[in-house]
């Protein structure tokens, strides 16, 4: 299996259906800790991102990528808005795209794996959050990790995005006992011991998506 | 959750059709969820620029107009408005002296305040950004986001405004703004918690004899829980928690915002701001200028915020100098 | 009941002491609770006393100030004032061109008003009272009390205020008065009930999912219960029952009043005042000018009200004369 | 027993005890049915009335009601606060006060009846309503009545006070069928059936406490 156009959207697919099924526990996730809107945000970023690909097609799948970060940013707001928007942008300009390169040679696992860690870096150059602090960084490290890891290994996608999915979603697991250190969280202090990061455990949901739709 | 709105996901479309419908005066542009005023300046002026998320009204739309904001970009409910609006707002309203941006210190404000000062730089505009970080319930250290942006937005917009009026240059209004941030100093006291609509549900529980001490304006929790105390107490507090953070002396002057944060009565605003006048008279402060109403609200949360920003004659001149907007007005 | 209070018996005079504090362009006397302005007019004036129950803030004492009120009474919450506070704002803010009451329609106010006026004409002053009752809830027959008196007051307040501000004789004032409220029709809906300090509860049980239709602003009761609808319906039966009880025809201009009634975030005000505007224009009234906050509260209840004024250039005229009080400035 | 300046102060303290200890049944049928401030409008109006006495001494009984009745106008507003007002200056202004006439002839209880009944007629002048609107006066019309006619039949002022006071509570409690016709409760229309009255309820309070003052 490669990463092309329509693997590309079938996850953004996948995404926007996980985002709206999951939409009240993100909320709820983030009214303990946070302002209670982190569910609507995606919701509507993904919903917005999904109405932005119909007037795509042809492109490759970097373009897509690229398009629902672009969309992200321009319809999600928040903190969540810029970071998933500036992460999807560089999965998608760092994803070889079939319409520039050869077509005969699609992404493979491991150009996949830099794509999703430029995500990750992107990420980490706009919010400055390092591992620990109880954000999105929390479960994206990991699943970047383990994705490579796989892809190192030899793994298939499917294979290595299953690896991802697993270590993701054990980092949002991880971000409860953390004491967060930024964004709204972190004005709570130690009362923000205890609760699962919603951001943390949105990013798990994109990378359950990820392996969901490389599955199938 | 009752609320006079007709669907949780319309709630700023909507708002925003009925501010262009009470509001001649100025421009609102829905799709871009952009509001200016309807008559642009004559020559040149540095324009201001607010914005953030809705639920806190009349910030910011509310202060649009002569003396105060050029435009105001309101984002979804607690939610900090995207680029996009940041971008069509500073292209509208721009007149060739550059545009300041005064954005609260939220993760989420910074960071879509920063992409759009990005894009307007690649279009060539003259972009500075005034952080306001004036609660003191939060401690600003690494080891938070920072203090967060509440009441003294009402001055760092007043005073910009008015400056930028009389065709100052964007550097000296920009300078002005984070001056005005330095000198104020908020903290919040709510009684309930909000209900976004989205939720559907109040932010927090706060059983009925409790109160949030250091509440931010999303419903963010704040320093502790106490039991509800008599207005005087609860004023004696909060004059007390900012002037410990406050490098003001006795003699000094003040400007004191008393804010209602959505569903107090101004009856009992006006006892807050009594008893806070009190308390400041006691440490030996003088309030040279006053505002008591809802101004920075956090929907329908009950409970006030005080904030005091150090005056000197400078800044009460900008204060006094004239406004013409829907929720501030001097003639 | 969390309220920002010292003890139920001292708010009347805690919230005096507020306003005092923060307005210095007033004078409160405290013991006769009593509001004036601090500068007396030059020459003769009509003077315009308006007060009623506290509770309702910014109606009265929000009011006073040039272009407005000369004096406001205000007495406990939801009770009428005394008529000793009428005779003491009169015995202050005559000067020589006699004074005219505005009373809102509630058997308490009048009868304190009449005792007033009594005690005020054997002082030797000319006095003309001037009755609000604008609200279509109530049928105003030998079966009632009459009508009950809500937002017109607000825009009787200024009409009369500004005219008197130009010298206008007593009876001339006094005939405006009338004719604005005749021209006027108000109606409420509540999603939450009031709760009074001394009651310590809601006014009245609403259930989660209903609204009362028709309520007054101390929680009187409206026509019926029934269930929440979208901002949009709500906003349309409002008009509509306006509408049917007023002689508006299609072309004819108003001025609307879109009113909150104290715990409704002015977001949901704007909201509601869209779908007012759109319903005003699909019935073929044209809005000539608007207003939409918090003007005739009620403590801490949810929802608002519609005021309709039919306008006509005089009442125009009067309504963007300049005005400068707390909760209302014009330049 | 004499209606003379003790009895006159005790009826008054006893109405405040009573206002004080019923403030809150009061407050409960205006909220059904009115505003909810009855019970404080009175509770207010009747402790400065106790307050106002404290100046007055020596002063004949019909001066110290006439002090109450003004201090109950200046200080209770509402509609209660001038038809009681105006209620206890008549009866103050209509009882026979020794130190104006011959200070051997104190009011019997034909002169109180007859002081009771301008109260009465000061109510229906001040607020226009009829007995079977449900205020104030379809308790105090049926008081007035049975004090007359006791005293018309030879009773004792307890005697009359006591018939009084059976008729002003028969009087409060059969304004429950009724529908409110005057007053804020009017606007209830026939929601305001089933609900007793507070202004005849504390009428009853009233009359009750000057039973209670001429029996001890
Ligand atoms: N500096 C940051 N770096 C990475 N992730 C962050 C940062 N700040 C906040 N987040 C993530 O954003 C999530 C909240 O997103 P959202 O609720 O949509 O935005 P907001 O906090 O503005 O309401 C948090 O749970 C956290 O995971
Ligand atoms: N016109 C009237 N005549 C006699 N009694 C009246 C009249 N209007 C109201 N009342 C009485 O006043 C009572 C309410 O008093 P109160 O609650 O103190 O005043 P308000 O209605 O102004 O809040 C009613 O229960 C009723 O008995
Ligand atoms: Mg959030
Ligand atoms: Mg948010
Ligand atoms: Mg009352
Ligand atoms: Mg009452």
């Amino acid at each position: 299996m490669d990463f092309d156009t329509p693997l590309a959207e079938a996850w953004v697919r996948a995404i926007a259906a996980a985002v709206e099924k999951e939409q009240g526990r993100l909320t709820e996730l983030d009214s303990a800790i946070g302002d209670g809107d982190h569910g609507s945000n995606l919701r509507r970023g993904f919903s917005a991102a999904l109405a932005a690909l119909d007037g795509l097609r042809p492109a490759g799948p970097g373009a897509v990528l690229t398009k629902v970060g672009s969309t992200l940013i321009s319809k999600v707001g928040g903190a969540s808005g810029p970071l998933y928007g500036k992460a999807f942008r560089a999965i998608g300009a760092a994803l070889p795209d079939p319409a520039l390169a050869d077509p005969t040679d699609p992404a493979g696992p491991a150009a996949v794996a830099e794509a999703l860690a430029a995500g990750l870096d992107a990420v980490r150059t706009l919010g400055k959050a390092v591992p620990g602090d109880k954000t999105i960084v929390d479960a994206y490290t990991p699943a970047v990790a383990a994705f490579r890891a796989a892809a190192g290994a030899g793994a298939t996608l499917p294979e290595a995005a299953a690896a991802a999915a697993e270590a993701a979603d054990q980092g949002a697991r991880d971000t409860v006992p953390l004491q967060a250190r930024k964004g709204r969280a972190s004005y709570l202090g130690e009362r923000s011991i205890g609760h699962q990061d919603p951001g943390a455990t949105s990013t798990a949901l994109l990378f359950r998506a990820l392996a969901d739709v490389t599955a199938s | 959750m009752k609320k006079l709105i007709n669907t949780p996901e319309s709630v700023l479309e909507d708002a925003l059709a009925g501010v262009a419908a009470a509001h001649p005066e100025l421009t609102v542009d829905i799709p871009n969820r952009v509001i200016t005023r309807a008559a642009r300046p004559a020559g040149p002026k540095v324009a201001v620029i607010s914005g953030g998320g809705s639920g806190h009204e009349p910030l910011h739309g509310g202060f649009v107009g002569p003396g105060m904001l050029d435009a105001a970009c309101p984002g979804e409910v607690f939610t900090s408005p995207v680029p996009d609006q940041m971008l069509a707002a500073a292209k509208a309203v721009e007149s060739g002296a550059g545009v300041v941006f005064i954005v609260k210190n939220y993760t989420g404000d910074v960071m879509n305040f920063e992409l759009a000062a990005e894009l307007a730089a690649e279009e060539g505009l003259a972009v500075r950004t005034v952080l306001v970080d004036d609660d003191v319930a939060v401690e600003d250290s690494t080891w938070t986001a920072g203090r967060r942006g509440t009441g003294a937005t009402v001055l760092v917009e007043k005073a910009t405004g008015a400056l930028a009026e009389r065709g100052a240059p964007l550097d000296e209004v920009a300078a002005l703004g984070e001056r005005v941030n330095a000198a104020s100093r908020s903290f919040a006291i709510a009684l309930t918690a909000a209900t976004t609509p989205a939720a559907g549900k109040p932010g927090f529980d706060l059983p009925e004899d409790e109160i949030e001490v250091g509440v931010g304006i999303h419903g963010e929790p704040g320093r502790r829980r106490e039991k509800l105390r008599p207005a005087r107490a609860l004023a004696a507090e909060v004059v007390d928690t900012i002037l410990a953070d406050h490098h003001l002396a006795p003699g000094d002057e003040v400007i004191a915002l008393l804010n209602g944060l959505g569903a107090t009565p101004l009856l009992e605003l006006y006892i807050a701001y009594g008893e806070v006048a009190a308390r400041l008279a006691e440490r030996g402060i003088t309030v040279a200028r006053s505002l008591v109403g809802n101004y920075v609200t956090s929907l329908d949360m009950a409970g006030f915020s005080l904030t005091l920003t150090k005056a000197d004659p400078q800044l009460l001149e900008l204060w006094d100098a004239p406004v013409d907007t829907p929720a501030l007005k001097r003639a």
